[in-house]
Parts: C-alpha cells; sequence; structure tokens
C-alpha cells in the first residue's frame, strides 16, 4: 500500500498540512471560508508536533496491525480493504476513546464535538493526500510499499 | 538608546480579509517579524524587523501578505540617496564596518545586456538541438599547443593529455564552502554536480566526510586559511583551486564566526569547535608570483599530478597579467571572479566599489593569453554573476571555457537575495547552521531543483548554439563573431574584441 | 458424529471474530465453524448499555457487517449451545445431544455475570445482570412495561458505571452501590474515582459506598426497594447487579483443560491440552507487567488473543505479548483512560500528578525502575496511547521522566529510535 | 519556355566544386574542369569563380610561383619592391589572359617565379615559414596588392565571373595538370572581388569550398596564436591555414588532420575501442579551435594530393567517383559523368570522413 513517509528531518513545523487539512475537511474545501466557518468543527487528522528545532506533522500511521481496530469495540474502525488505510466509520463510533487510548502514535484524536473519534482518512478520495501534496518542503512523501 | 534614526526597509501588509491566522508565517519568520499574540488570538507584525526575504509570503496559504519597499521618501537628491543616508545612520549609531551579503547591487553596467548573439538565416542552416546532436561537453586543464603521433599504417597518439575535467554542461557551482552555507546546501550541490555532470566546488570550508562521496565530482579549494587542507582531501577532488581572491571582496579575507563553528563544521574545517574561522587576506606564503608556482607544483606532487591545480583570482584592473603570470606559474585552469559575484558576507564598500566587470576581465584575459600563445595551456573559467544562459553563451563566446554559478545556484534553492546572509538566519536555510533554519532546505528538493536549473540551461545553450549552426560548444568558446554589441563605446567594443551591432 | 471441522470456534464476540480473522490470515479455505449460544449476528458487547440507553440502534450493534460470515467463509451455528468438551475424542456436545468433531477447538465463551448467592430476593422480577444484549432487550421491555422511575445499580465498576449512564438517558433516578471506598476501585485511583464520584452526583445520580446491597424487597414478585448493609432502604423499581463477571468454564470442567480461575493458557493461546486453545474473558493468560497469569476481562485483550489463537491454530507463529489492564470510559461528559497499575504498589514505585478538579482534568503516571506502569488520565485523554505505548514497550524513560506528565507531551519528546518505529507504522508490538 | 525556367532560391543556394585528380600522375588539359564546373552553371551567380592546378610549372618546378592581383600600378612596384628585398625573383610575367566578353573590371594580374634565402637572424624558420611570411606580409600591409597563390608547381586562376568564363579568360585549355579543382560561386557573406573569389591558397594549399563555416571567430583566433591573419572576410581562408598549421607544422597525418577538423561526435567517441577513444578524445580536447563547424564540403589540393571532405553533418553535398587513374570529386554527380559518364565506381562519403587522392608509389611530378 502507499503510506505517508515523514521524513522529520525536513520539518520546518510551518503547519501547512494542518492548514490544508482542514480545508480538504470543510464543508466548502475553500481556505478561506474554511477558517473563518468552520475553524472550530474540525480537528486535523495531521497535527505538528514541535519541540525546540525539532517538529514532525504526524497523522495516523494506518499501522499494519492497527491496534486501534483491535480495540474498537463497535468495528467501527476498521481497515479499508481498497486503500488498505485505517478508517473510523463515525456512524458507528460511539466515542468510547478505547482508541485514543491503544494508539501508541497518539494519531487519534476526539472530534470537535467530543461524540465521536477523528483521525487521518488518508484522503482516500485524493490521489496524493492533501498533506502531502502541500508539504513545502516534502517532509510528507507518499510512498509505495512493497 | 532607542534606534530612532533606523527606518524599516520594507512594509509588510497583512489583508485582513485574506488572513486565516493559521501562524505559518509567524512559525517562518527567524526575524521575528511575525508574532501571534495570544490573547487577542491575532497575528501582528512588526515591519522593522522585515529583510524582505518573501518566506512567509510564499508560505502563506491565503498570500494574504504582501511586501513592499517602505515608502519613507527622502527630499529627492541624486547625491544623498537614501541609502548613502541611511547608511550613515546606521554607523553612527551602531559604528564599524558595514556588512552584506550577495552581490554588487549597484546600478552598473552590465555589459552581458549589451551583448547581443547571432544566429543562422538561409545560408547556413540553424541545427535544432532535439533532433541533432548538439555537443556541450567541455574539458578544461592544460592542454598541448599540438598532439604528437608516431607513423605508420594507423596514427598512435603519443602525447599524454594532462589531468581534464570534464563538464557535460559548462557551467560550474562556484566556491561556497560548509558554514557559510549549510550542510544540506552542500550536499544538494554536490550531489547536482553529479547527476548533472559538472562540478561543486568545496569552497575554503573544507569538505565534510560525508560528501566524499560526490568528490569525484567536486573541486577542492585551498584558500588562505587552509581550513580543512590535508593531503587525503586534495587527493579526494577531481581538481583543486587555489582561492587567491573572490569577485566581491577582493583583497578581503574572511571570518566566519566562533558560534557558526559547530561540532560538524570543526571536523570538517579541522579547527576547534567555537573558534573563529579566519582566513588572512592573503595566503601568508604566498607574496609574489613564484610562491604561488611553488604552491601549485607542490599540490601537484602531493597529488601525482593526477589533478587539474587551477587558480581563482578576482577581476581586478590588471587582471589580465595576473591570469597570464598565474597560467606561467602552472596553473591549469584560471577562475577569474568578476565585481558582481557574490559572498556570504563582505563589507559594504568594498563589495560595491573594488574590481572590475566580468566582461571586460574575461575578454582582456583570453586575448591576453592568446596573444601569448598560452590560452591553451589552461582552462577559463569566470565567475562574478550569470543569471541566465545568456550570460553563459555570451561569456564562452567571448573565450570562456566554463562559467561558475553562485547566486544563480542558491536561488535555484530558494535564496531570495535579501543579502542578509551575514546574519546568519537565513530564512530559506541556505546560508544557516540554524538547525531551526537548515532543515528548510530539503536537499532532495534542491538537488532536483539545481538539476533542473542546470538541463534548462544546457537546452537554452543548445537552442542558442543550434540557431548558430554550431554543434559543438569548441565552435562557440571564443568566437566573438556571434557578438555584437549595443550601447558600448568603441573603446568597450575594443576591449571586449566584437564588432558593433550592424558592422 | 455430524461434521468434523478443521477450526471449531465456541462463541461469537470479539475473541471469536479476532480467531476467525487470524485463521483467514493464514487459512483461506479450511472450514471453521463458530458455534453461539445466543441466536445474534455477532454484535458488540460493550455497545448493549448504549443500546439501553438509546444511544445506538440495534442496527449499530453488528460488530461486523451482515455478509461477515460468508465473506469469512464460515459456517455459523448461532443459538446452539455447546454442553460439553471431549478433548480425547476432538469433539464437542450441544444441548440437543449432536456431536461436533474438529481438528482445532478455540473456547471463547467469555464470562458469566455474578449475583451474589447471599443476597435475599434475587428472583424477584426487575432484577437483572446485564452482559448481554438479550438482557438489555429484557430491562428495556421491563421499563417500559412498568414505568419504572428508579433504578439501583450494584457495583460501582465499569459495567455498572454504564449501566448507570444508560439508566441517566432514560431519565431514571439511579443509585449506585459499592462495596468498596470508591467506585471504579479496580482501575482508577482514589483521586480519579473521586473526581467520578463529584460528577456524576452532580448529574443526580446517589452514591453508596462501602456497603452493598443485603436483600432485594418485593411486591408482588416484583422489586420495590433494595435494602443495604448499612441498614438503608432504597425505594427502586429495578435492581441491575454489576458485579463483574466470571470466566464461562462450565464446558471444559472435569476434562483434562487446566482450570485456574479461568482456563490456563500459554502465550500461544494453547491450553493444558493439545488441540485446545482459549481466548477472550475465559482465557487465563500472562500479565504483561507483573508477568503472572490473569484473567482480564477486557475488549483489546479478547481480541489479541482470539488473533493470537487463530493464527497458531491455523499452523501460524503468534505470540500474545501480555495482557495490559486498561480501560477507557466517559462518566457523564469527562472521558477517563487508565492503564495498568494506577495506585503505586510499594515505596519502591513513584508517580507524577497534574489535577485541576474544576476542570475535571487528571493526569497520573505511575513509574517503576524507571519505566511507567501505569496511567490515569481524567478530563484530558488526548494522547493517552503514547503513553500505553510506552507502558507496553517498557521502555526506560528516565531521560524524559519530567515531559511525561506535560500537556505538549508528544512522540516528538521520545527517543528517536522508538519514535521512528511508532512513526513506520509497519509495527508496533514489543 | 525552357529557356524560362527558374529554380526556387533556396535550390540555388550553395556553390560548386569540382576536383579532378590522375593518381598516375599523367598530365591533362583545363578543358575537362571547365566543362565539368559549367555543367553547375546553376549553383553559381557570377560573383567568382576559380581554379588551381598542380604540376603546371615542371620547368620551374623548384620555385614558388607567386601570383599576385594589382588594382594599381603603384600597388605593383611596391610589391616588386618589397620582392626584391626579400626574395630572388627568378622570372616575372603577366599571366595570360584572352579578352572576355563576360569578364570586366579586371586587375592586373602577373606571377613571379622565386625562391626565398635562409634568414640567418631566425634559423628556426624555413623557407615555407619565409614564404608565408612574405604572402602574409604583401596582403596585410600593401594595398591593392593581393597574392593569390604562391606554391611550388601550381597556381591559382580567378576571379568575378562564371568559373567557365573564368577558365577561358585564363586561357586554362593551354595549361596541363594532374589535379585541377574548380570552384562556381554563389556569395552570401562577402560582396564579388576578385581576390574573394575560390580558391584560398597558401604554399602549394588551395581550397575550394561551398558553405558556411559558423566556428570561423573562434578559428581565426586560433590560428592567429600561430601566426596566421586572416585578410579576406571570408571563411574559407581558414580552411587552407588550418591545413597549412595541421599538417605542415604540427606533422599531424592527414586523417587526424580532417579529424581535428571535422571529429566524430561525442556519442559515437564513446563508442569506440579505447585506445581510439582516448586518441579521439584528446584530438578534440586539443583542437577544439580547429574544429569547422557549420555545413561544408570542400576540395583541398596539395602537392601530390587531393582531398574532399565534408562537414561531421554533411550539410553540403559531395560525391566522389573514380575512372581509371582518375579520382573525381564534385558538388553533382552529373560534373563527374559529363567529363567521366562511366565511371568504375561513384560514391557519397560520409560527413567527416575524407577522400584521399595520392599520386601512385614512385610517380614524381616535380
Amino acid at each position: 500500500m502507499k503510506r505517508i513517509i515523514i521524513h522529520e528531518e525536513y520539518c520546518i513545523g510551518c503547519g501547512l498540512c494542518e492548514v490544508h487539512c482542514i480545508v480538504k475537511h470543510s464543508r466548502t474545501g475553500k481556505i478561506i471560508r474554511a477558517f473563518k466557518e468552520e475553524r472550530d468543527q474540525i480537528v486535523p487528522g495531521v497535527q505538528v508536533e514541535r519541540d525546540g528545532y525539532e517538529s514532525f506533522a504526524l497523522q495516523c500511521r494506518h499501522c499494519d496491525d492497527a491496534v486501534c481496530i483491535e480495540a474498537c469495540m463497535t468495528g467501527a474502525m476498521h481497515r479499508d480493504p481498497e486503500t488498505g488505510a485505517v478508517l473510523c466509520d463515525t456512524d458507528r463510533c460511539v466515542g468510547c476513546w478505547m482508541c485514543i487510548m491503544v494508539c501508541p502514535a497518539g494519531a487519534i484524536q476526539q472530534g470537535a464535538d467530543g461524540t465521536v473519534a477523528s483521525k487521518c482518512d488518508a484522503c482516500t478520495d485524493e490521489e496524493i493526500p492533501v498533506c502531502v501534496a502541500n508539504c513545502p518542503n516534502e517532509a510528507l512523501v507518499l510512498e509505495d510499499e512493497e | 538608546m532607542p534606534n530612532w534614526l533606523i527606518e524599516p526597509d520594507f512594509v509588510v501588509e497583512r489583508d485582513p480579509d485574506r488572513c486565516i491566522q493559521c501562524e505559518v508565517c509567524v512559525r517562518q519568520c527567524a526575524n521575528e517579524a511575525h508574532e501571534f499574540d495570544e490573547e487577542l488570538q491575532e497575528v501582528f507584525t512588526d515591519s522593522t524587523r522585515c529583510v524582505g526575504c518573501h518566506r512567509c509570503a510564499s508560505l502563506c496559504p491565503t498570500d494574504a501578505i504582501s511586501i513592499r519597499p517602505a515608502e519613507l521618501e527622502f527630499r529627492p537628491n541624486e547625491n544623498w540617496s537614501a541609502q548613502a543616508i541611511r547608511n550613515i545612520y546606521k554607523q553612527s549609531e551602531q559604528g564599524g564596518v558595514l556588512l552584506t551579503g550577495m552581490g554588487n547591487p549597484e546600478p552598473l553596467p552590465i555589459y552581458w545586456d549589451r551583448m547581443l548573439l547571432n544566429a543562422s538565416q538561409v545560408t547556413n542552416p540553424s541545427i535544432d538541438p532535439l533532433r541533432e546532436p548538439m555537443e556541450l561537453l567541455t574539458h578544461i586543464g592544460s592542454k598541448p599547443q599540438r598532439l604528437e603521433f608516431s607513423g605508420g599504417e594507423t596514427p598512435q597518439l603519443e602525447t599524454t593529455l594532462g589531468p581534464q575535467l570534464e563538464l557535460h554542461v559548462p557551467v560550474m557551482f562556484s566556491a561556497m564552502s560548509y558554514g557559510s552555507i549549510s550542510y544540506n546546501a552542500s550536499e544538494a550541490l554536490a550531489r547536482a554536480a553529479n547527476e548533472v555532470g559538472t562540478y561543486a566546488n568545496t569552497g575554503e570550508g573544507g569538505l565534510h566526510e560525508d560528501l566524499r562521496q560526490y568528490a569525484g565530482r567536486m573541486i577542492v579549494q585551498v584558500a588562505s586559511g587552509r581550513f580543512g587542507v590535508d593531503v587525503d582531501y586534495l587527493n579526494s577532488g577531481a581538481a583543486v583551486e587555489i582561492k587567491i581572491g573572490q569577485g566581491a571582496k577582493p583583497g578581503i579575507g574572511g571570518h566566519l564566526p566562533g558560534e557558526k563553528v559547530s561540532a560538524d563544521i570543526s571536523a570538517t574545517r579541522m579547527i576547534p569547535e567555537g573558534t573563529d574561522a579566519l582566513s588572512p587576506a592573503p595566503h601568508h606564503d604566498i607574496y609574489s608570483i613564484e610562491d604561488l608556482r611553488q604552491l601549485i607544483y607542490a599540490i601537484k606532487e602531493a597529488t601525482r599530478y593526477r589533478k587539474p591545480v587551477g587558480v581563482k583570482i578576482a577581476a581586478v584592473h590588471h587582471v589580465a597579467a595576473i591570469a597570464s603570470g598565474c597560467v606561467r606559474a602552472g596553473a591549469d585552469f584560471v577562475a577569474i571572479d568578476g565585481y558582481r559575484g557574490g559572498t556570504g558576507a563582505a563589507p559594504t564598500m568594498i563589495r560595491n566599489n573594488v574590481g572590475i566587470p566580468i566582461e571586460f576581465a574575461l575578454a582582456a584575459v583570453d586575448s591576453r593569453l592568446r596573444e601569448e600563445g598560452i590560452r591553451q595551456d589552461a582552462g577559463l573559467i569566470v565567475a562574478g554573476s550569470f543569471r541566465c544562459a545568456a550570460d553563459v553563451v555570451k561569456a564562452i563566446a567571448l573565450g570562456a571555457d566554463a562559467c561558475y554559478i553562485g547566486t544563480a545556484a542558491l536561488v535555484a534553492m530558494g535564496c531570495h537575495v535579501c543579502q542578509k546572509c551575514y546574519t546568519g538566519r537565513c530564512n530559506w536555510g541556505i546560508a544557516t547552521q540554524d538547525p531551526y533554519l537548515t532543515r528548510r532546505l530539503n536537499p532532495n528538493i534542491a538537488t532536483r531543483r539545481l538539476v533542473n536549473l542546470l538541463e534548462s540551461w544546457a537546452h537554452e545553450i543548445q537552442e542558442i548554439m543550434g540557431g548558430m549552426g554550431i554543434n559543438a560548444i569548441e565552435s562557440l568558446r571564443g568566437n566573438r563573431d556571434h557578438l555584437r554589441g549595443v550601447n558600448l563605446t568603441d573603446r568597450e567594443l575594443n576591449v571586449l574584441g566584437i564588432q558593433m551591432a550592424g558592422e | 458424529m455430524k461434521s468434523k471441522s478443521k477450526y471449531l470456534i465456541i462463541g461469537n464476540s470479539v475473541a471469536a471474530v479476532a480467531a476467525v480473522s487470524g485463521i483467514r490470515q493464514i487459512d483461506e479455505s479450511g472450514e471453521i465453524t463458530l458455534v453461539s449460544r445466543e441466536p445474534h449476528h455477532t454484535y458488540s458487547r460493550p455497545l448493549i448499555t448504549y443500546l439501553l440507553g438509546g444511544k445506538v440502534t440495534e442496527e449499530q450493534m453488528a460488530y461486523r457487517p451482515a455478509d461477515w460470515y460468508e465473506k469469512s467463509n464460515v459456517n455459523a451455528l448461532l443459538g446452539t449451545e455447546i454442553t460439553r468438551v471431549n478433548p480425547d475424542e476432538h469433539t464437542v456436545e450441544t444441548a440437543d445431544g449432536e456431536t461436533l468433531g474438529y481438528e482445532k477447538l478455540l473456547i471463547a465463551t467469555g464470562g458469566t455475570p455474578i449475583v451474589p448467592g447471599n443476597v435475599a430476593g434475587t428472583d424477584a422480577a426487575g432484577v437483572f445482570t446485564f452482559t448481554t444484549w438479550d438482557d438489555a432487550k429484557a430491562i428495556e421491555a421491563y421499563i417500559a412495561e412498568h414505568g419504572v422511575e428508579s433504578a439501583v445499580v450494584v457495583g460501582g465498576g465499569l459495567i455498572g458505571l454504564k449501566s448507570v449512564e444508560a439508566l441517566i438517558e432514560l431519565g431514571i433516578q439511579t443509585t449506585v452501590v459499592e462495596l468498596a471506598e470508591t467506585m471504579l476501585s479496580a482501575s482508577f485511583d482514589r483521586t480519579a474515582s473521586e473526581l467520578a464520584q463529584r460528577r456524576l452526583a452532580e448529574e443526580g445520580v446517589q452514591v453508596r459506598t462501602s456497603t452493598t446491597t443485603e436483600e432485594i424487597l418485593a411486591q408482588e414478585g416484583r422489586v420495590v426497594a433494595a435494602k443495604l448493609t448499612d441498614g438503608e432502604t432504597i425505594p427502586c423499581g429495578l435492581v441491575i447487579f454489576a458485579i463483574g463477571v466470571l470466566p464461562a468454564t462450565e464446558i471444559v470442567e472435569g476434562t483434562d483443560i487446566e482450570i485456574d480461575r479461568g482456563i490456563v493458557v500459554d502465550d500461544r493461546m494453547r491450553t493444558s491440552v493439545e488441540d485446545v486453545y482459549a481466548a477472550g474473558d475465559v482465557a487465563q493468560a500472562r500479565e504483561l507487567i507483573c508477568g503472572e497469569k490473569r484473567c482480564i476481562a477486557i475488549f483489546p485483550n479478547a481480541f489479541r488473543q482470539g488473533d493470537v489463537a487463530g493464527r497458531n491454530m491455523a499452523g501460524g507463529d503468534a505470540s500474545f505479548e501480555g495482557g495490559l489492564v486498561m480501560n477507557s470510559v466517559t462518566v457523564v461528559d469527562v472521558p477517563t483512560i487508565s492503564v495498568g497499575v494506577t495506585e503505586p504498589l510499594d515505596d519502591s514505585y513513584e508517580t507524577m500528578v497534574q489535577l485541576d478538579e474544576d476542570a475535571y482534568t487528571y493526569r497520573k503516571i505511575v513509574l517503576h525502575d524507571g519505566r511507567i506502569v501505569g496511567a490515569v488520565f481524567v478530563g484530558d485523554i488526548e494522547r493517552a496511547g503514547i503513553i500505553t505505548g510506552l507502558i507496553r514497550e517498557g521502555l526506560d524513560v528516565s531521560n524524559f521522566r519530567d515531559m511525561l506528565i506535560s500537556r505538549d507531551f508528544g512522540l516528538i519528546q521520545l527517543p528517536t529510535e522508538y519514535r521512528r518505529r511508532v512513526i513506520s507504522g509497519t509495527g508496533t508490538r514489543a | 519556355m525552357a529557356t524560362n525556367r527558374t529554380l526556387p532560391f533556396k535550390d540555388m543556394g550553395g556553390c560548386s566544386i569540382s576536383g579532378v585528380m590522375d593518381e598516375s600522375g599523367r598530365r591533362f588539359s583545363g578543358e575537362e574542369i571547365i566543362r565539368s564546373i559549367r555543367n553547375m552553371h546553376e549553383r553559381s551567380n557570377g560573383l567568382g569563380g576559380g581554379f588551381a592546378a598542380y604540376g603546371i610549372f615542371p620547368e620551374r618546378a623548384d620555385q614558388y610561383c607567386m601570383q599576385l592581383m594589382f588594382d594599381t600600378p603603384e600597388a605593383k612596384r611596391e610589391t616588386e619592391a618589397l620582392l626584391d628585398e626579400r626574395c630572388n625573383v627568378h622570372y616575372a610575367e603577366d599571366i595570360p589572359t584572352r579578352p572576355h566578353e563576360a569578364i570586366t573590371d579586371e586587375p592586373l594580374l602577373h606571377r613571379y617565379f622565386v625562391s626565398v634565402e635562409p634568414d640567418k637572424s631566425r634559423p628556426h624558420l624555413d623557407e615555407n615559414d619565409l614564404m608565408v611570411e612574405l604572402h602574409m606580409e604583401i596582403n596585410t600591409t600593401i594595398q591593392d596588392a593581393f597574392v593569390f597563390s604562391a606554391g611550388k608547381n601550381m597556381g591559382c586562376f580567378k576571379g568575378v565571373g562564371f568559373p567557365e568564363d573564368i577558365g577561358e579568360y585564363f586561357r586554362l585549355e593551354e595549361y596541363e595538370a594532374y589535379t585541377w579543382i574548380a570552384h562556381g560561386r554563389f556569395p552570401t557573406n562577402t560582396t564579388g572581388w576578385w581576390g574573394g573569389a575560390h580558391p584560398f591558397s597558401i604554399l602549394d594549399w588551395a581550397i575550394v569550398h561551398n558553405g558556411e563555416i559558423s566556428s570561423y571567430g573562434i578559428n581565426k583566433r586560433y590560428l592567429r596564436n600561430f601566426g596566421y591573419e586572416c585578410t579576406l572576410q571570408t571563411d574559407t581562408e581558414v580552411i587552407a591555414y588550418l591545413f597549412d598549421l595541421l599538417i605542415r607544422k604540427h606533422g599531424l597525418p592527414l586523417e587526424v588532420a580532417c579529424q581535428a577538423m571535422a571529429p566524430p561526435f561525442w556519442e559515437d567517441i564513446e563508442r569506440m575501442p579505447e585506445r581510439e577513444q582516448a586518441q579521439a578524445k584528446a584530438i578534440r580536447a586539443v583542437y577544439g579551435g580547429a574544429l569547422l563547424n557549420g555545413p561544408f564540403a570542400v576540395v583541398v589540393g596539395s602537392t601530390g594530393r587531393m582531398i574532399g571532405f565534408s562537414d561531421r553533418t554533411k550539410l553540403r553535398p559531395q560525391v566522389c567517383a573514380r575512372g581509371g587513374d582518375r579520382l573525381y570529386i564534385a558538388s553533382e554527380e552529373a560534373a563527374i559523368r559529363t567529363i567521366c559518364p562511366d565511371p568504375d565506381v561513384v560514391w557519397h562519403p560520409d560527413g567527416g570522413e575524407p577522400v584521399v587522392g595520392e599520386l601512385q608509389a614512385g610517380v614524381q611530378v616535380a
């Protein structure tokens, strides 16, 4: 499958990945409207960690042995058979936060309204996830895995 | 005391309708021009800190930022220009030598723009480089006047050619030391040179252990500070360049402050960590031409005559005689750096007022070496602000074997020529050692951009040559018939050795 | 003998489902027979309280899609109860007297709810345990039929708390009765428990601790009140026993299969008898931190054990890295997470704590020998999984321990090698 | 109707070249070469024609035959004063011509058979060097005087007009030579003047050329390093000087000299066997200034030798044939067949591939 590889040595901590993730997951898809109207309603699936000069942008790793899927009591957390991405079916999620409890990357968040889990959906409808496409320094790249 | 006489160079404007308060600009400005006010949850900008590098504007996802010159007008005065006045404010406030970076920005004539190229019409077919061979391969090194062949049925070459640099594109990366630029920038230059088949130049900063893998396409420099020079270093590169001078600051040494001498740089330069790296103005073992000859041959001995050994000089008034002396001292190539050449740091007065244009220097040196019958003895490399392929073609037509590009390469990597290299706070991650900033230059991207640049220029050079009906660069080299001058006086035409347009 | 399956699975919940997928990872076609006492399509057992509270619909109960058995090529015998396992013959017997053969057997029968034998009157109508879909439906029907307005939940543990949540949703005045000094004493420390209790009280839930039910009082056969050991009598129309579950080991009792508290298994989920595996709440497997074998009746454990069992049954080589006690539960609107050891066991343990009572936020890390052995998060649970990962990994955190408690703590503070492995996404298990 | 036939302009571009050599050394009249070049009348425009003939002065074979054109008697007097000072003039005469209705504005045409004495102050210069020096000196310092050939036992004949008319004007049917080369001109880069017609000659080298040398600017500067001053404002003379430099002065074998002027492409060099490759690289690296770039086909005459070759992409035509002892090289096959209707072999050499005619072993021509 294709995986987003994080080259943290090239992360400049700008946060454009978060910005574009928010836009992508907004109602209008328009950057200015997305921020002015929906900023508080969207938890970006990618979040930049910063510590001193170091930083990296982290989104769900779509792990091979995804512990969040194992821990999900509703079956909401599942692997998309086509793309291999780990996705959360928010219609089935009840917000038990088992996934948050087990994700070793800390890559799952509570959604903005606190009722269902929110995470990177790998932009499965895009050829390249927006965080990758908009990373100005190729700290995020999409690579094919053998 | 507040610096109330020091005025901002730029005004940064933020379109409130477009700004989404994402703080990307805040995180990107190493000069802290942008600040996020936690209480008001809003970004504010302090224009006095702006150096005009465009980092924030380039990364702003909504193009909400624009930067324009500060419009604080003085009463018009051709003599006392705003810059002249501000320099005095600055010096009277802070004292000391005015420092700057990059090449001479003054409105002096750019002679490349006063020379125009030729093309074929009717009598001589132009050549389509996409269909026909169009050869750029260039050899730089000392060549004999003639070759000897032994007789017999098939002639056998008896002459052994000295070591040559082989360039697939007649453009090389000029000397930029690790220290003046970041490791990532150095790596990108080295990798791009390898990919394209040209050469990068270590500058005077030594060669980092991890970059030795690329050294087959690197020229290692020996400068007055002798940083990082040992026999392995000399033998690791494709050629050795003795740096006598630099176009941006002829006659001036260099100074890398101790705070930039990190563990890595200290290992590369072979100096203690945290100590100032001082390059003396002259080489203290070269006080005259015969001393230069000794150093050239010492290096040739150390490298077993397997590497071309060249000399880099700044274009100064007697450049032709100096270049001739270098060739006669045994240099396999001479690199001449014109007065527009760039630098990481130079005193402003030196940069803006010392040296001569590379166009004249090149024309004079090529002519002089030909007059003396020693043009074959050395390659001729020119540097000092080549901005485009046409500049390169004109230089080669004037007589150069190849050009060095420094600023153009940096610009390809993202440099916005803000001239603040000397501050060490390059927002583009190029002229800095700050780990927060150096990571902004992804060497994979930078390599790709450099390769693209050289390949684009190569295509353009080929197109221009094809138009002239020339399919090998040796037929362009020194072929001043393909140049015509405009806006030039007779004396200028004479020095350049070209005819007036229409002649 | 009716048939002989290559794989026979007793159970239909998470461990059984994980075992099927584990088998199918390795063996795409070997015949799988799955036997379940309950008639339902595999459903999410923890959702039963949500179902009662009306937070999920019956459709949402499905743990796997409707065509899952078919797609997984599983022969599902739903509503079939197994009464006996005969390891020597490689057969099991059904309540209908049928015999099913197997090559490999998985026992994933889960747990049986506890109803204390010393409480009088538990046979009254309106007294329930609450571990199955049918329990939820029965309670719902009883409430509707009798217009129940108040309830007593016996047991202040997780099932109890979740039952309370459902009852709050239904507008039923609820009292919790807990034997221990605080609620959630098994997974929380005192501070967290008190926070939870306070939040529940704010919602009008009465909590009685250090006491328990002595007798269920009934009229006309229907419950009307619960009498506590401290003498208090609490009128109520409903009583739910949520004391806990015991491993459902009945069907192997009397065989050579070793039973302690549950069915004892090794790291490959094998019981003491060849070709018989056990997983989930019924199994007693190694615990990660102390290394002893324990029954840990939590969801992720069951999945993992089922998966390991399935792979090994199919000839694979999977190993259970040890169970870790952890729970995530939301108290009204306050999310909480607890992992591993939440109270120091002796002086050699250290704790780091950050508490804001007004905001209902609390973070606690328990360290032992330079390693994190447990943690509690109340209110702010973001990135709790990173700590869980560190507990699993047993990573020495001495160099960055001061940051652990910080709100800004993230992967970036972790040793590069560990964080690279986590970030790679190619495998996070120790 | 037929007489009104017109050709598109571009088809008329390019000059005509023809060369014939009898490798047995047998000499033959100029009538044939005139016929051959006449056949390609359409390739020239009347602004220049010329010939070179080898073996035409056997009785004075050891003397340089300097043929000059003068626009004024003063120029002639000045030149003769210089000649008297610098060499021994053994014999002088007007070059025989006949009045021709198509030939006008002819200069004074005179030739001198001379020998030069070694210059004791400059012992490193041989008689050829001194001759070249004299040739250059006259052409650069004496106004209105022009040396158009100065070799031994050979001569050039050229002027403004169609080549066949020039041949008749110079009475070439009266000369006998073992090699004749001829050129009809369609000038594009200089105006027509007598000295600008082909062949261009230095010592016994004579070059006729169809094409334009785009590398002229650097070839000229390269040659200047070695003392050659290009005075004719035309690219063809550099070829003559390059032959003289590479073969006479540098002693390069003929094929190496040709390779220097029209080298293989780098991509072809990359495919060569190692030794050959090293050699080819060295030739290109050292003789870059001698590379002739642009479209050209040339025929080069010298004592006992005739060479034809073209640019490395062969942008100008060149056909070769052999018939008996004779080698023919021309721009068009028809120009060969008009004087040799039934050749033994006709071929089209590759770009850059020299075709060489040489006197057979033992044949003495002077």
